[in-house]
């Protein structure tokens, strides 16, 4: 099975992004990309990105919920912020946390979780300290962002495991 | 025409096209390998260009029209056969067979894939000279050019790099301009087909004509950047003399293809079928060509290396066809195609003759640690693989072709310079008896003058250098070369001595290809109501 | 071909509610590059634009063609989700970047480089 | 529409030509970039402007100019779109190497006076 | 018949090359052979041409332009053969002897018969073309001649100006005698001197008057052009004797004569001709007196005698033209044994300065009393050829043809160019066979070898037999030449020693007498050894040539080149400009252009401000791109982008696709490149410091830039506001689904319709690629450029301070999530390319845009990883990717022809498959595939050849630079 | 009346995102630092996105789906390549 289909979950991937691309459920269509995803899955093995475990595939839709809310949730905010007049500039800040996430595809889905939330950006990833260093727009919360990112890391720990 | 020999029409373009593709992934270590195959391919090429010379010359009506996709014209794209361009494409492809077993004695070692941008160059000269569309003209201009930029650094260093870089930065400017015309043509009168223009511009309404005037005039700028128009034409000597030799020998046809566009533009398009628009430009054409042969004269006698004088000698060729062109002396077409054969083969031979002629002095031997630089970089091959013998007597063999190259600079008898100047003359004093001197404008006399000036220029420029080549300098090591370098020399000159003893023939075929010219609706119709294979 | 006015009243007025929102919040985050006086501040700005702009003018988007076309595939969620993917990687890099350029200037208001405890002793 | 689009052609080619008179080779290379931007959208422009109206026919169907823009100026442009990408690739890459060469980024490979 | 006497010359010349050079004798022998048989030939057609019959040969070469190998020989060509084959022989003779043994004879015996074949040519052309022909002939050969000696600076000048001088004189002759043929009417001969009164009346008779005589003048050394005669002495005495007496220099006076019954009598003739004539008779009388070198003497008396003639053929009179055909002769045999006798001294004694001879006529008896006769010819003494021919002149002289001033002073000045001739004459004989024994000679002086002295036996018994019984002798064949000449003007003439006492003769006695006056006079003068005339001494002029041709052709040619022309850039982009500026404008301008109504209506403000933005972009990139590239490169993108909006919103889907893709490698590629370019600085940028001339160029560069947007706004706004056209894509779009099988017409267009575009387009990509990586393998990187940059340096001296850390390091932490996301985005990348590709015939996409789309996925990992984390994962093979793109589009496109279609026909065909249903198979996708391959190959090569410069140069340059460091240590 | 207000709100919503645009452009020409020009840029880009999305919805056409979708998915390319240049003065090692 691992040298037919090295990554399942991409090669599915990629064949939903194929179906939804060609809006299509045509036999033909189908089976150009089913062969096309396991091709690409199989090129993509020579590149031997970090594979991972994944385990409780269910979670992910609770942490994209979950997400979602903190997007919407940090839109509102962020908004807020640029639009209140200059006189009382952001009160921005740097906070460093600590993870113990190992999983490279889990730190980065990580990563990308807290720079696409608007008012938290990743900046700096320490490998040995184990450590990551974010900034934040509203540095006043800062016990609530680092419960925030925890809470991420949590549920990406319960999937990656 | 037997239905398969209708497909040899575009074979000019697709063999070298297709043998390149095949060159590029050869390893550079098999040199001769690659060589072989580059001269099969040109090889083929030449022999293919002499068959259509001589289809074109019988000139069969519905032939000679090849619709590519077989779509008919002025839809799709269509390649056109007939005198001038068969003439051209055989000119081209001797050269390059010239220059491309030139190469082969040691400058294709000097860098990576000198054959597949050798073989492009071929197809983009042939394509560019075959079209009849003319925004396919564009695109084999800019594959003619890009290969020429290639091959122009073909074995880099400061001097190729500096001259390189101008000449790209030019070129890239008129090939905006060469956009500029075709698209404004194009948005005037719904047509891309040169044949199709031709008769569609009596017809056009006048404010729609200034526009297609614009765009032609605005084309014929970049076209006259490649031809070397003066003022347009500082960055040709330099970069002609930087360029490798058999590199800079295929580069003497490439003026010639702007020109050989503005013949057609000039001739087709803007020919006795187009109303008020006819003889469009030729005013311009004349007096940028007669300071063009001024200045190349000027120039010629100004350099002190041969390659520059050599890069001079093109502009001195091309001012005298455009002022041909321009003077509007019907009579005057057909010698100027026989000059243009004949100078072109000239200078393609100077240009390889300089080299060999140089490499036994001084100033040669840098040339030659350029090329020996170039060797080193890939420290494998070492080998030096010297094709054929060294010949004795190459002092001598080599003088003679620098006179016979000479001779036919300067337009001296008895060779095809000579006949070429005394065409042109004959066809520009062609009123009748009585009324020549009424029929010789100021403008006919200022160009016998710098004709007759530019041949001086040549010849005081060549016998000093000559003088100073061969005979003042005793001392100077006699150079190293090899049958495969020099044969090429002899077989060019050898062309111009066969020109000459031939002129006859060679200026009947010239004559017909001029009555072509100056018949544009005979060939609109021809290309426009070719049939489609397989009917409708 | 159909056009817009082709719509339903109140999936037009869901369309152009979902559109123009996205388009001010969209354009508020780019006001947020204006007005944000810090670069790390500003870093924050485009992801207003890429996750909430994004989003819905999608689901405008989506609506739009649903009930136009009448067909349930949402390929614009596609763009969602790289968007929300690739964006956070060219953030990421600038961040350092800036870090990193700061530490050399020295300023003061930057976190160093964390040492590593064995460093420190 | 059309005015705008030639006002942004006008700019975009004075831009270019500004810049193609410079001495820096870099400020050659981003005014031969603008300029081919300039003609892409002139030759695209002479087929004439028309929103919503891309030729892509109906499958089966037969077109005219009526419902659909002209296409042959976007082939052309398209062609020239890549032509003037590789051109641009082939210059950037002599000019470092002129660069290499002589130690100057003049367009003449040394410095003059006053530029 | 005629054919012989081009054959045998030019044929004999190319064997003689390849004689071993030290055959000298056997090389001569062949020469001498050819020439006899020349001769004998010309003697055997005597009784042909003495009847009055004129032979012809031709032979077609262009009959188009009327110009045929017509060979033509009437009396006067026959006694022109005549005299260049026998003196050929003599030469040829003489030359065996005279030829030392280190000289390379066979290149001369080659060079010599070609040289008489080109004469011949000219006197037998029978077409005034073919005789440019041979006229130049015998300028280029006789240019090599004169050089024969190259080691000697003197051959190498004297060569140079005879060509120089001769062959520019050939080249207006050639005008002048296209101009006759086209009055005329014809080239040929016959046809010409059959329409004397058509050319003499005709408005460019001036013209092509002065345009021939610059030719006959030029060749024939008269004044003004004479001076390159003397030079030309270098030369081997026998090609003196043969070229500069007896043959090449009588072209001049031949071509004269020849156009003599067409072109004499008018008044611009005899000005033009006479004072030619007149002021070279007189002046090279003059020079020859001071002459130091013997055969600078002769030649000065040759030009001299040259000049007679000329006067004699301008006076219009056909008593003098026949006195100028048989001074023609004469000239020949006593100037050709003088030159040979003067060979001899200078072969036997080492020397010709007459300073250094004196008194040889103990040693060489016999070849003085040769010489002594042979001068008194030239200086007219009775019972010697010379004297008979001046006696006619004399009579010619003091006869009035024209009443002008110029015919007055003509019997003056001949007596006294008489005079000087017989000075000159007097003091060659006197100064080198009399006088004190020579003490400081460089060999001592004897007699030559028998049969070098025989031609100039023969040649001085000739002037005797002549000078005593001319009308037994020459009689008949100046005859023969006269009437083939004049014809039915022929006039009654004697040839007598004799004719009474009558005023010729007076001139005669004076000349004579005051010549030897002169003489004794001037022997103190002359005794000084001073070289050269007085007063003229100081202008001669071969000085004043040299000096005005190195002006005119090397000081002045140079700084026009560089006046005119430049080898910078920036003015030649000026120029290309403005000239493109011109030729749009002026057609718009001259015919009236009508600004289009502006209209404002239906402008879309949201498209409005998206320009906005792009011009705003395209500004600051141009003000931004000397000292911020990159915010440059950046607002370039941003142009890029509103570029491609503006095609989404005009219709144009696949373009905005393209040129998005293009945008981002373009970036990408740009940005490669970028690190190589030297750090700029922003500079004192302030306006008081930037030097006035900078801000005006400055300025006049901006005005040019407006006027050009300007001009290119204008000229799109009027023809969009115009209606479309009927254009050919209406075809396009009636036939792209049903013949070319697809919906997406400009993808239809691109791989079908005009598919052969797309084959040249992705041709130029290739070739660029190939390019750029075989310019890059050459990279030389500057050295400022070679170390890493600051960036790297700081970081990698970071890691390389904490022990915990390793290089690289730094790089790997901050790319750690990045790179994992980029990773996985490379599939993602592929499927895109893909969807592109398959869509492509259809909807907005294809080959191109998927190869594109590809390589950007590649990018991705090399910056992600690095060149060397990607290459130790991925082979990647671009160039064959590049040849089977390009290979499989030349095949599809040729699959056709299997089909009996032309090129590039495509098919499209719909192939049932089980399950999967129909599907498209059309010989276009195949194309596209092509293209596909080909783009993906090509924009790889092209990145990864810029990307390994990273890798490659610091690895060079340590490799260049560990010798160094050794030799150091 | 529906009409008209479907025209102008998706005018405004254009003409919003046109402005952003040029929001974002005022970072790219005033920088001060090469950091805030790429953040320019890459918002730029996004603003782009979203516009060709809404002339989508404005033409009710799914062909330009497409353009959005490669600046979504590839469209960080030029930006990245940009920020490594920023970072480590290459952008390729
Ligand atoms: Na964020
Ligand atoms: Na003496």
């Amino acid at each position: 099975m691992r040298t037919w289909l090295p990554y399942p979950l991409l090669s599915t991937g990629l064949f939903v992004m194929w179906l939804l691309l060609n809006q299509s459920v045509a036999p033909g269509s189908i089976l150009l990309g089913l062969v096309l995803s396991a091709v690409l899955a199989w090129v993509t093995l020579k590149l031997q990105p970090a594979r991972s475990n994944l385990h409780r595939l269910g979670r992910a839709f609770g942490l994209a919920v979950h997400v979602v809310g903190d997007i919407i949730r940090s839109n509102i905010a962020v908004t807020g912020i640029i639009l209140r007049s200059r006189r009382r500039p952001a009160n921005a800040g740097f906070l460093t946390i600590d993870l113990d996430l190992d999983d490279e595809n889990a730190l980065a889905l990580l990563a990308c979780i807290v720079t696409a939330t608007p008012g938290t950006a990743w900046l700096e990833y320490d490998r040995r300290l184990k450590t990551v260093l974010i900034h934040v727009l509203d540095i006043e919360n800062e016990a609530l962002w680092r419960r925030t990112v925890k809470g991420y890391e949590a549920q990406l720990k319960e999937i990656f495991q | 025409m037997i239905e398969w020999l209708q497909h040899l029409l575009v074979l000019p373009i697709l063999v070298p096209l297709a043998v390149a593709a095949v060159l590029i992934p050869i390893d550079e270590r098999k040199r001769t390998l690659k060589g072989a195959i580059g001269f099969a391919s040109t090889l083929v090429v030449f022999v293919v260009t002499m068959i259509l010379v001589r289809l074109a010359a019988g000139g069969s009506p519905g032939t000679g029209v090849y619709q590519l996709g077989n779509w008919p014209a002025p839809f799709g794209i269509v390649l056109v056969l007939d005198r001038l361009s068969a003439l051209m494409l055989c000119l081209a492809s001797g050269l390059a067979l010239a220059a491309q077993v030139y190469s082969m004695a040691r400058w294709h070692t000097a860098g990576h894939h000198f054959h597949s941008l050798f073989q492009l160059l071929v197809a983009g000269l042939n394509g560019a000279f075959l079209t009849g569309d003319l925004f396919n003209l564009f695109v084999f201009f800019e594959m003619m050019l890009a290969a020429s930029y290639g091959l122009l650094l073909h074995c880099s260093g400061p001097v190729r790099v500096k001259a390189g870089l101008h000449y790209i930065a030019i070129n890239l400017a008129a090939s905006a301009l060469f956009l500029i015309g075709v698209s404004l043509i194009y948005g005037v009168t719904g047509t891309l087909n040169m044949a199709d223009l031709a008769t569609k511009l009596a017809t056009l309404a006048p404010e729609n004509r200034n526009f297609v005037e614009a765009g032609a005039a605005i084309l014929g700028v970049a076209f006259l950047v490649k031809a070397g128009m003066w003022p347009l034409s500082f960055w040709l000597p330099t970069a002609y003399a930087a360029a490798t030799p058999p590199v800079a020998a295929a580069f003497a046809i490439l003026t010639k293809v702007g020109i050989y566009i503005i013949i057609r533009l000039h001739l087709l398009v803007f020919g006795a079928a187009a109303g008020a628009s006819t003889g469009f430009g030729q005013d311009w054409l004349v007096a940028g060509g007669m300071l063009t042969i001024a200045y190349g004269a000027i120039g010629v006698l100004a350099s002190q290396a041969m390659g520059r004088l050599a890069g001079y000698s093109v502009l001195v060729s091309s001012g005298t066809l455009l002022a041909a062109l321009g003077l509007g002396h019907q009579g005057m077409l057909a010698g100027a195609l026989f000059y243009l054969v004949s100078s072109t083969l000239t200078i393609a031979a100077f240009f390889l003759l300089i080299e060999l002629v140089e490499r036994g002095r001084d100033a040669g031997a840098d040339v030659l640690a350029v090329t020996m630089e170039a060797y080193g970089d890939f420290d494998e091959d070492e080998e030096e693989e010297e094709v054929g013998v060294a010949i004795p007597g190459t002092m001598a063999v080599l003088g003679l072709c620098f006179c016979l190259c000479a001779v036919l600079l300067s337009g001296l008898p008895p060779l095809s310079g000579f006949i070429a100047k005394f065409a042109l003359l004959h066809g520009l004093f062609d009123g009748s008896k009585a009324d020549l001197a009424a029929a010789t404008s100021p403008a006919d006399w200022t160009y016998v003058l710098l004709i007759i000036l530019s041949g001086l220029a040549a010849m005081i420029a060549m016998n000093r250098i000559g003088i100073r080549t061969f005979w003042a300098s005793i001392e100077g090591t006699i150079p190293r070369v090899v049958v495969v370098e020099i044969a090429p020399v002899l077989v060019l000159l050898g062309a111009c001595v066969f020109l000459s003893l031939q002129a006859g023939p060679a200026m009947r075929y010239m004559q017909a290809t001029a009555d072509d010219l100056l018949s544009p609706l005979v060939h609109s119709e021809r290309v426009l109501s070719a049939p489609r294979t397989g009917g409708n | 071909m159909s056009h817009l006015t082709d719509l339903p009243p109140w999936a037009a007025i869901a369309v152009c509610a979902l559109l123009l929102l996205g388009a001010a919040t969209t354009l508020i985050g780019s006001l947020g590059l204006l007005r944000l006086s810090d670069f790390y501040e500003r870093l924050h700005a485009p992801t207003i634009a890429t996750s909430g702009g994004t989003i819905l003018i999608c689901l405008a988007s989506i609506l739009c063609f649903a009930v136009l076309q009448g067909r349930w595939v949402f390929h614009e969620l596609l763009i969602i989700f790289f968007v929300t993917v690739t964006t956070p990687v060219t953030l990421m890099l600038l961040g350092q970047a800036a870090l990193y350029r700061d530490r050399f200037e020295e300023r003061q208001d930057v976190p160093r480089k964390p040492r590593p405890a064995l460093d420190e002793e | 529409m059309e005015l705008v689009l030639s006002t942004g052609i006008g700019v975009l080619t004075a831009s270019g030509v500004y810049l193609l008179l410079r001495p820096r080779t870099y400020q050659v290379i981003i005014g031969l970039s603008l300029l081919s931007f300039a003609v892409n959208l002139f030759i695209f422009g002479m087929g004439r402007l028309r929103v919503n109206a891309p030729p892509l026919l109906e499958p089966g169907g037969v077109g005219d100019l009526v419902r659909y823009t002209d296409p042959v100026p976007q082939a052309l442009v398209l062609t020239a779109i890549v032509i003037g990408f590789a051109m641009t690739a082939l210059f950037l890459v002599v000019l470092l190497a002129s660069r290499g060469f002589t130690g100057t980024d003049h367009v003449d490979g040394r410095e003059q006076r006053g530029d | 018949m005629l054919s012989v006497f081009i054959l045998a010359p030019f044929a004999g010349s190319l064997i003689a090359i390849f004689f071993p050079s030290d055959q000298r004798g056997a090389t001569a022998w062949f020469a001498g052979a050819i020439a006899l048989v020349c001769f004998l030939v010309t003697a055997g057609l005597y009784p042909i041409v003495a009847s009055g019959n004129v032979l012809r040969y031709q032979l077609e070469w262009i009959p188009e332009l009327g110009l045929n190998f017509t060979l033509r020989m009437d009396g006067f060509a026959w006694l022109f053969c005549a005299l260049i084959t026998a003196i050929g022989v003599l030469v040829v003779l003489y030359a065996r002897y005279y030829m030392a043994e280190e000289d390379p004879v066979p290149r001369f015996f080659a060079l010599f018969l070609a040289f008489m074949g080109s004469m011949l040519g000219v006197v037998l052309s029978g077409n005034l073309i073919l005789l440019a022909v041979f006229w130049e002939l015998t300028s280029i050969v006789s240019f090599l001649l004169i050089g024969y000696w190259h080691h000697n600076a003197h051959a190498r000048d004297g060569a140079r100006i005879a060509l120089t001088m001769t062959g520019m004189g050939g080249l207006t002759m050639l005008v002048g005698l296209v101009i006759i043929g086209r009055i005329v009417g014809s080239y040929d001969l016959d046809a010409v001197l059959a329409s004397g009164d058509a050319i003499r009346n005709h408005p460019l008779y001036v013209t092509v008057l002065v345009l021939i005589l610059l030719g006959a003048l030029t060749k024939s050394a008269q004044f003004p052009f004479h001076f390159w005669l003397p030079h030309a002495m270098a030369a081997p005495t026998p090609v003196s004797a043969y070229l500069h007496s007896a043959t090449m220099v009588k072209a001049g006076v031949f071509l004269l004569a020849r156009l003599w019954p067409v072109m004499a009598g008018t008044e611009a003739w005899f000005w033009l001709v006479g004072l030619a004539g007149l002021t070279t008779l007189l002046l090279g009388a003059y020079f020859a007196i001071f002459q130091q070198d013997l055969k600078g003497l002769l030649a000065y008396s040759t030009i001299s005698h040259l000049g007679l003639i000329t006067v004699l053929l301008s006076l219009g009179s056909p008593l003098a033209a026949v006195a100028a055909v048989f001074h023609i002769v004469n000239h020949a045999t006593f100037k050709a044994s003088l030159f040979m006798a003067a060979g001899i001294i200078d072969h036997e004694t080492g020397t010709r300065d007459m300073r250094r001879l004196s008194g040889l006529f103990q040693f060489m008896p016999i070849t003085a009393t040769l010489a002594m006769v042979a001068s008194a010819a030239m200086a007219g003494v009775p019972l010697l050829n010379g004297f008979l021919s001046k006696e006619m002149f004399f009579a010619e002289a003091i006869e009035t043809h024209l009443v002008n001033p110029l015919d007055t002073a003509t019997p003056y000045v001949a007596t006294i160019a008489s005079m000087f001739a017989v000075t000159y004459s007097l003091r060659f004989i006197h100064s080198v066979f009399y006088g004190p024994t020579p003490t400081d000679l460089p060999r001592k002086p004897h007699e030559p070898p028998r049969w070098m002295r025989a031609p100039i036996d023969f040649l001085v018994l000739a002037c005797l037999v002549v000078g005593i019984i001319p009308a037994q002798t020459i009689g008949p064949f100046l005859h023969t030449a006269v009437i083939s000449i004049l014809g039915d003007a022929t006039p009654d003439y004697s040839l007598a020693v004799w004719h009474g006492l009558n005023i010729p003769l007076i001139m005669s006695f004076v000349a004579l007498s005051g010549g030897v006056g002169l003489y004794f006079l001037m022997r103190s003068y002359l005794a000084t050894g001073i070289e050269g005339p007085p007063v003229f001494r100081l202008l001669e002029g071969q000085r004043i040539f040299e000096r005005v041709l190195v002006t005119l052709s090397w000081k002045w040619a140079r700084s026009l080149e560089q006046q005119l022309g430049t080898r910078r850039l920036q003015p030649q982009m000026r120029l290309l400009v403005f000239l493109a500026l011109v030729a749009g404008a002026s057609p718009l301008l001259i015919r009236g252009f009508t600004l289009p109504p502006l209209v404002i209506r239906g402008i879309d403000p949201a498209f409005a401000l998206l320009w906005a933005v792009g011009i705003a972009c395209a500004v600051g990139s141009a003000v931004m791109a000397k000292f911020h590239r990159l915010a440059s490169l950046v607002l370039l993108g941003g142009a890029g982008l509103v570029t491609c909006i503006t095609f989404v919103w005009l219709s144009a889907p696949d373009l905005a696709v393209t040129q998005l893709l293009v945008e981002i490698v373009t970036t990408v590629l740009i940005l490669l490149g970028l690190r190589w370019l030297p750090k700029r600085i922003a500079g004192p940028e302030t306006a008081e410091d930037i030097p006035l001339r900078t801000r005006a160029r400055r300025l006049r560069d901006f005005l040019l830039a407006i006027i050009a947007g300007g001009g290119l706004m204008l000229i799109s706004y009027t023809v969009m506001t115009r209606p479309l056209p009927e254009t050919v894509a209406d075809y396009f779009l009636a036939r792209a689904y049903q013949e070319g099988g697809g919906t997406n017409v400009v993808n239809v267009i691109l791989v079908d319709f005009r598919g052969f575009d797309t084959l040249g387009e992705i041709a130029v990509l290739c070739i660029v690629a190939l390019t750029v990586f075989a310019l890059l393998l050459r990279f030389r990187p500057q050295a400022d450029s070679l170390e890493t940059p600051e960036q790297q340096r700081v970081q990698n001296a970071f890691d390389d301070d904490h022990p915990d850390r390793t290089a690289g390091d730094s790089v790997a932490e901050y790319l750690f999530v990045p790179s994992v996301i980029m990773r996985w985005m490379f599939p993602v990348t592929g499927m895109l390319a893909a969807f592109l590709f398959l869509r492509g015939h259809d909807l907005p996409g294809g080959g191109f845009a998927a190869g594109i789309a590809m390589s950007i996925g590649f990018i991705l990992q090399y910056m992600s990883g690095g060149t060397r984390w990607v290459e130790e994962r991925l082979r990647i093979h671009p160039l064959r990717w590049m040849s089977i793109g390009l290979l499989i589009a030349v095949a599809t496109g040729a699959g056709s022809w299997l089909f009996g279609y032309p090129f590039l026909t495509s098919r499209a065909e719909y192939a049932t498959l089980p399950i999967i249903g129909k599907v498209p198979l059309a010989s276009a996708s195949l194309f596209d595939l092509g293209v596909f391959s080909l783009v993906l190959g090509a924009t790889v090569l092209m990145l990864i050849a810029l990307a390994h410069q990273s890798v490659r140069a610091p690895r060079a340059h340590a490799r260049a630079t560990r010798p160094e460091k050794e030799a150091a240590e | 009346m529906i009409e008209l207000a479907i025209i102008w709100s998706v005018l405004l919503a254009q003409s919003m995102l046109a402005l952003a645009m040029a929001f974002a452009l005022y970072r790219i020409a005033r920088g001060p630092r090469a950091q805030d020009r790429i953040l320019g840029l890459d918002t730029l880009y996004v603003n782009a996105m979203l516009l060709l999305l809404s002339f989508g919805i404005r033409t009710a056409n799914t062909v330009y789906f497409e353009t959005a979708l490669i600046i979504a998915v590839i469209g960080f390319a030029s930006s990245i390549a940009l920020a490594k240049f920023l970072m480590r003065g290459e952008v390729i090692e």
